[in-house]
């Protein structure tokens, strides 16, 4: 019984970590249909910018994690609207090309400025508590990880379904040029909701540093991750990337339990199953 | 000059050998290592390991003059490695070879070695058998039984009795595996459970649970360098395992270029090694002084220890025997001399040196306020265990 | 595109003259020997991807097959061509032999299951086989080699006559001969009604079913046949190197491959080609130059390409003509 | 008993869920035929085409052609066993010529469609007859041009020549008028009328000028099942269909 809470705890605050990285990726390949492979990159900034404030500013975890996360959401802004605004009307290889381009630039960036080493986030006295659990102990960070992650997607399904953004945003996936024709800004919409993505990416970089630890070459190391994530959710699909990132946490962590030696052959097996039945996603809009 | 490619088209179509010794000459060596990508690190450390060699001993040994070439292979990539190394022998006609951070990347190069006889000194890749493979390797770095095993001794001997081994799955780690398991059980001691963890592994909490609810006396591990190294040792201290006693053992994972990362949960992780930054010598000091003094960003580590030590062989071979690689590796077999790291013997079976290999813990150093590898005991002279008989 | 476009009743030609561009290939690695004898392992290995990044063109060029695993297939080729000439025969063509059926067979069965889906989720099936094998590869240590890598591989004569030299001219010379070989089988099926089809198949995939063609037997002839040559690629590299490491499998691979075949133009043979030629000579010359920075050459590179030319490097002269005719 | 030619349709039924979009449709094409199936919006008619095509698989009923059951047969086989269709939005290969375009309809015609090293245009019968068809749609001039630069109503020809390359024995043309400029319109009915002799043709359609111009039946279906089907001066004239659905034409 033990071992099943286990893997369930273990599961959901990994799976929480993937969800808000990967969640402003679904968005934004659903609605700009872009195959946007630098959003690593937009995790990676905040990681390394928080790291900068707090190792050589002395700034604490409480300051410098939000401005990281602002960071990255400056940093979005101008890309979507200078960069970015022409990469949607490329063909999928072009954008394939154009982003994994970005890619190597912020890596590139990052690596000239701060080195290959890791970029210690050393988290406040106090999450690195122990929480006794009562069958086990549990860092309060991991608790606190999953309590952001909830907030998120509730943040963003009141967000999605109960203001105007979210009617607009939601007219706009389903149809763009109709959405246009009805009025509605689509730019805006775009720069918004790329903008979004990057800081909840920057968000889920910095409160997952003590898992997927921030380096410079960050965003090729997780990529694959980060697309297993939206395509076994759906593009587009913010309860199905939150499902799939909790499925595939749960998944990743019982198979290390239960089956260590062959837990990579096992978890790749089971995604290759999952989309052979569901090539869609779970909740995905066909294609 | 003596062209190389003279030589070797010569001694390929069997016509007499043309080498010149004795003559001075510029000895080119060729250090192949990642320059660029997650590895980088490696290639930096390595060049800033020679630059501190040169600095303390001159250009010339002997009366050569001493040049490097350096070539960036990327990472694991034994067709680039044999390529660049090919280019090296034909193009730069250089007259050794060194740096070499991963096993395929040195193996690659064997056949090379023997047709053109030219010595390459290892100063990272940790795999016994490479030497095996052509008698023109020699190593300046370690191997992983040479460090494993000792520590497994060392452990039953400070009353531990029970250890689960929990490795990467892959090569090194499972040869990191062999080795503690073997002297273990040999000391008398019980593996409780091995397990081989996948590379892909982000999250090691539920490894280390199953390692808890064994509770064994220690855990041993090997893990790659970097994202894992973290993951694993964060786990382990924010699972409970060290308040439960269960001791962790390792080897290269608190290298001192991520340890300040990991910050004060390092602090009390054990692990046996050849190298710590914070070995008590002079001769170490001065040569962390110099490295400091004149690369001021770099972390020295069992990388620059491991380059600056191989440097030094390549400068007794040239002074030794300029040129004539068989030669040149012959009059270091054997050779005796004192390191930042301390005493070495190049052993003249195995060619891997004969070492001290240390016991440390992290503690954080009073005086600078970084965390360092200090050392509580050495076992002396170890020489390669895992040399195939 | 218009290399697999078909001008009908004559043999397509450049600048109207035939096989103009067949000869200027073999132009210039004639003068590459001579230019740079010193480079021919770097040479050889460049050919090496060009052979992969032509599967690769094969398989998504034509056939419109989104993927970011051939790493998949060229890994078996390497394996298979390797273990064969470690436990039955250093000779090097049987080896190639050997390569070529292990690729096809992998990219057979994971196609039979990899052609029913498309976009993001087929891009994701091919980079999870590929981490599948890897992983297989990693597991089997016994006959792998593992991360270790695969060694003990002696090759013959190239026929039995072309010994491998220290300096590698036979080795340049050898995959070579392979490359262009390939290269020439897929010019004829580029033109040929197969390679059309694959071409109907990638531009509109709803009518080739309505015209009566199996789109999904088709398709796994194609990965089969891209699997094929990217297990020749393997063996070369096998036979080449004498060890294989996991490398073979690795997404970086896959990933390079695929911007190699992008920069140069998909479709289009040449494409490939120019694609890899100028990607692994820049890196070459970056690396060497400022290894620790070269990532921001790279990135740039490609940003310009996709951003100038989004047709690709191949497409550079049309773009110029078209420029200067504007300004005219 | 007599041997059944032509397209024969049974008791078909297609349900999506408790959607019912088929219901209970008796259809006989025999060769010449000329029908038109016309209906509201959501009748079902591309619903009914989908199903002879094969990219729906029927709930129950029967469909034969010559007597051989298409049923058990995919899309491809169908159309290899002579049913054929044009779509309702032209759907061509855009990069290609019209030459080749018509070329990859009869190489799978042939069966040489795998042949991977002779060249393609290197069958002279073959282009012959490309030629042949080419000239019958009036369409030599264009015969380099790529599909994607051609005006939509020339396109839709392209389409047609191509389905016809494929020498089928029921056609199916999906609002082949749709789209077209009226300007345009008189190419696809000229077209239309040259159509073989022993063809069965079924034409979806909207504009009752066309499908009163060159259709000799024509069937009405009204939510899923046929409400009537007749003549066309039969159908004229039917008030029920008059009151459900041609009011506004013929007002």
């Amino acid at each position: 019984m033990s071992l099943f809470f286990n893997i369930l705890i273990d599961g959901i605050a990994y799976g929480m970590i993937l969800f808000m990285i990967a969640v402003g990726l679904s968005v934004t390949m659903g609605l700009m249909r872009v195959i946007n492979l630098a959003h690593g990159g937009f995790a990676l900034v905040g990681g390394a910018v928080a790291h900068w404030l707090m190792v050589a500013q002395s700034m604490s975890f409480w300051v410098a994690a939000p401005l990281g996360v602002a960071a990255s959401v400056a940093l979005a802004w101008p890309l979507e609207r200078l960069i970015y605004r022409r990469i949607y009307g490329f063909g999928d290889l072009q954008q394939v090309l154009a982003t994994i381009g970005l890619t190597f630039l912020m890596i590139a960036t990052v690596n000239r400025l701060l080195g290959s080493t890791l970029l210690a986030l050393p988290l406040p006295e106090l999450l690195a508590q122990s929480v006794d659990l009562g069958f086990r102990t549990l860092p309060l960070h991991r608790l606190v990880v999953i309590g952001v992650g909830l907030a998120v997607i509730a943040g963003l399904w009141l967000l999605i379904d109960r203001t105007r953004f979210g009617i607009r945003l939601r007219a706009a996936v389903d149809n763009r040029s109709a959405a246009s024709a009805i009025g509605i800004n689509t730019g805006l919409i775009y720069s918004a909701t790329f903008c979004l993505g990057a800081g909840l990416a920057a968000l889920g970089g910095i409160l997952g540093a003590e898992m997927l630890p921030i380096e410079a070459y960050y965003p090729l190391r997780y990529m694959v991750l980060f697309l297993i994530v939206v395509a076994v959710g759906g593009m587009g699909s913010i309860s199905g990337s939150f499902a799939a990132a909790l499925g595939l946490g749960i998944l990743d962590t019982a198979t290390r339990y239960l089956v260590p030696d062959f837990g990579t052959i096992f978890f790749y097996g089971c995604i290759i199953l999952f989309l052979a039945l569901r090539p869609n996603g779970l909740w995905g809009r066909t294609a | 000059m003596t062209s190389r490619i003279f030589r070797l088209s010569a001694a390929a179509t069997l016509l007499l050998s043309t080498a010149v010794a004795g003559h001075a000459e510029t000895i080119k060596v060729g250090v192949v290592a990642p320059f660029s990508g997650p590895f980088a690190l490696y290639g930096k450390q390595f060049q800033e390991a020679i630059e501190v060699y040169q600095a303390q001993h001159g250009t010339t040994a002997g009366e050569h003059e001493i040049e490097f070439i350096y070539k960036d292979v990327g990472g694991p990539n034994p067709d680039q490695s044999r390529a660049l190394t090919q280019e090296l022998l034909i193009k730069d006609q250089v007259d050794y070879l060194a740096g070499y951070v991963f096993t395929p990347n040195a193996l690659a190069v064997a056949p090379l070695l023997d047709q053109s006889e030219t010595p390459l000194v290892i100063f990272n890749a940790a795999t016994s058998a490479i030497n095996a493979q052509s008698d023109f390797y020699l190593r300046t770095s370690y191997t992983l039984w040479q460090v494993s095993a000792p520590l497994a001794e060392w452990a039953y001997k400070q009353g531990i009795r029970e250890v689960v081994t929990t490795v990467s799955d892959y090569g090194p780690g499972i040869d990191a595996e062999n080795a503690f398991v073997a002297a273990f059980e040999e000391a008398g001691g019980t593996i409780l459970d091995s397990i081989r963890m996948p590379l892909s592994t982000n999250d090691f909490t539920p490894f280390i649970q199953s390692i808890r609810e064994q509770s064994p006396d220690a855990l041993f591990t090997f893990l790659p360098g970097g994202p894992p190294t973290f993951g694993f040792t964060k786990s382990y201290n924010e699972n409970g395992l060290r308040d439960e006693g269960i001791m962790f053992l390792g080897t290269a994972e608190t290298e001192e270029s991520n340890l300040q990362a990991f910050g004060d949960p390092a602090i009390g992780l054990t692990t046996a090694y050849h190298y710590s930054a914070d070995h008590d010598s002079d001769l170490n000091r001065e040569f962390i002084a110099k490295n400091t003094e004149m690369h001021p960003d770099s972390v020295t580590n069992w990388a620059t220890i491991g380059a600056y030590d191989g440097t030094h062989v390549i400068y007794e071979m040239v002074e030794n025997a300029g040129s004539d690689g068989p030669a040149a590796v012959e009059s270091v077999l054997g050779m005796e001399w004192e390191s930042p790291r301390g005493p070495l013997i190049m052993d003249p079976e195995t060619r891997t040196v004969i070492q001290n290999v240390y016991i440390r813990e992290v503690e954080r150093d009073e005086e600078s306020g970084l965390l360092v590898n200090r050392e509580k005991g050495v076992i002396a002279t170890v020489g390669d265990l895992g040399w195939p008989e | 595109m218009s290399d697999t476009t078909l001008t009908p009743k004559r043999t397509r030609t450049i600048a109207g003259i035939p096989f103009l561009g067949e000869a200027i290939l073999i132009a210039v690695v004639i003068g590459a020997y001579f230019l740079f004898p010193y480079n021919l392992a770097f040479l050889t290995r460049i050919l090496i991807m060009v052979l992969l990044v032509l599967s690769l063109d094969l398989v998504l060029g034509f056939a419109g097959i989104a993927t970011l695993g051939q790493a998949a297939m060229y890994g078996p080729g390497a394996y298979a061509a390797g273990l064969f000439a470690v436990h039955v025969s250093g000779a090097p063509l049987p080896g190639l032999v050997v390569g070529a059926v292990a690729g096809a067979a992998l990219a057979f069965l994971s196609g039979l299951v990899l052609m029913r889906a498309k976009g993001l989720t087929l891009i994701m099936l091919t980079i999870a086989v590929a981490s599948i094998c890897l992983e297989i590869a990693n597991k089997a240590r016994d006959v792998t080699g593992g991360a270790d890598g695969l060694r003990g591989i002696r090759m013959e004569p190239v026929a039995g006559l072309f010994e491998f030299d220290f300096i590698g001219k036979t080795a340049y010379w050898y995959v070579f001969v392979v490359v262009f070989v390939v290269f020439l089988l897929l010019k004829r099926l580029a033109n040929a009604p197969l390679g059309q089809s694959l071409r109907g198949i990638h531009e509109s995939p709803e009518r080739m079913a309505a015209i009566g063609a199996p789109v999904y037997r088709r398709l796994v002839l194609a990965y089969t046949l891209g699997g094929g040559i990217a297990g020749i690629a393997g063996a070369l590299a096998a036979q080449v190197t004498q060890l294989v490491s996991l490398e073979v499998y690795s997404f970086n691979l896959s990933a390079e491959a695929l911007i190699m075949l992008i920069l140069g133009g998909t479709g289009r043979l040449y494409g490939a080609i120019i694609g890899t030629v100028i990607f692994m000579t820049v890196h070459h010359v970056a690396a060497a130059a400022d290894p620790f920075n070269w990532l921001f050459l790279i990135g740039f590179m490609v940003l310009g390409v996709v951003f100038c030319l989004p047709k690709g490097l191949a497409h550079l002269p049309t773009a110029l003509t078209r420029l200067v005719r504007g300004r005219a | 008993m007599t041997r059944v030619t032509g397209l024969r349709v049974r008791g078909l039924n297609k349900n999506f869920g408790g959607l019912t979009v088929a219901q209970d449709i008796n259809i006989d094409l025999p060769p010449g035929a000329r029908t038109a199936l016309i209906g509201p919006n959501g009748a079902g008619k591309t619903t009914f085409s989908n199903l002879i095509t094969g990219i729906l698989t029927p709930s129950a009923g029967e469909i034969t052609l010559n007597g051989q059951d298409l049923r058990a047969l995919n899309e491809a086989q169908r159309v290899k066993a002579g049913v054929a269709k044009t779509f309702q939005i032209t759907t061509l290969f855009r990069d290609l010529t019209v030459r080749q375009n018509l070329r990859l309809a009869q190489q799978e015609r042939d069966g040489r469609a795998q042949s991977w090293f002779r060249r393609a245009d290197s069958w002279p019968e073959a282009e012959d007859e490309i030629d042949a068809q080419l000239a019958a749609f009036r369409l030599l001039d264009l015969e380099e041009m790529r599909v994607d630069d051609l005006a939509y109503g020339q396109q839709r020809l392209v389409e047609m020549a191509m389905t016809l390359m494929l020498k089928p024995r029921v056609l199916i043309l999906d609002e082949p008028a749709a789209g077209v400029p009226s300007s345009d319109s008189h190419l696809i009915t000229d077209a239309i009328e040259r159509l073989p002799d022993d063809l069965a043709v079924l034409i979806i359609e909207h504009d009752m000028k066309l499908v009163f111009q060159v259709a000799s039946s024509i069937i009405v279906l009204v939510n899923g099942a046929i409400l009537t089907q007749g003549s066309p001066d039969e159908i004229a004239a039917n008030q029920q269909v008059r009151d459900l659905y041609l009011g506004g034409h013929h007002d």
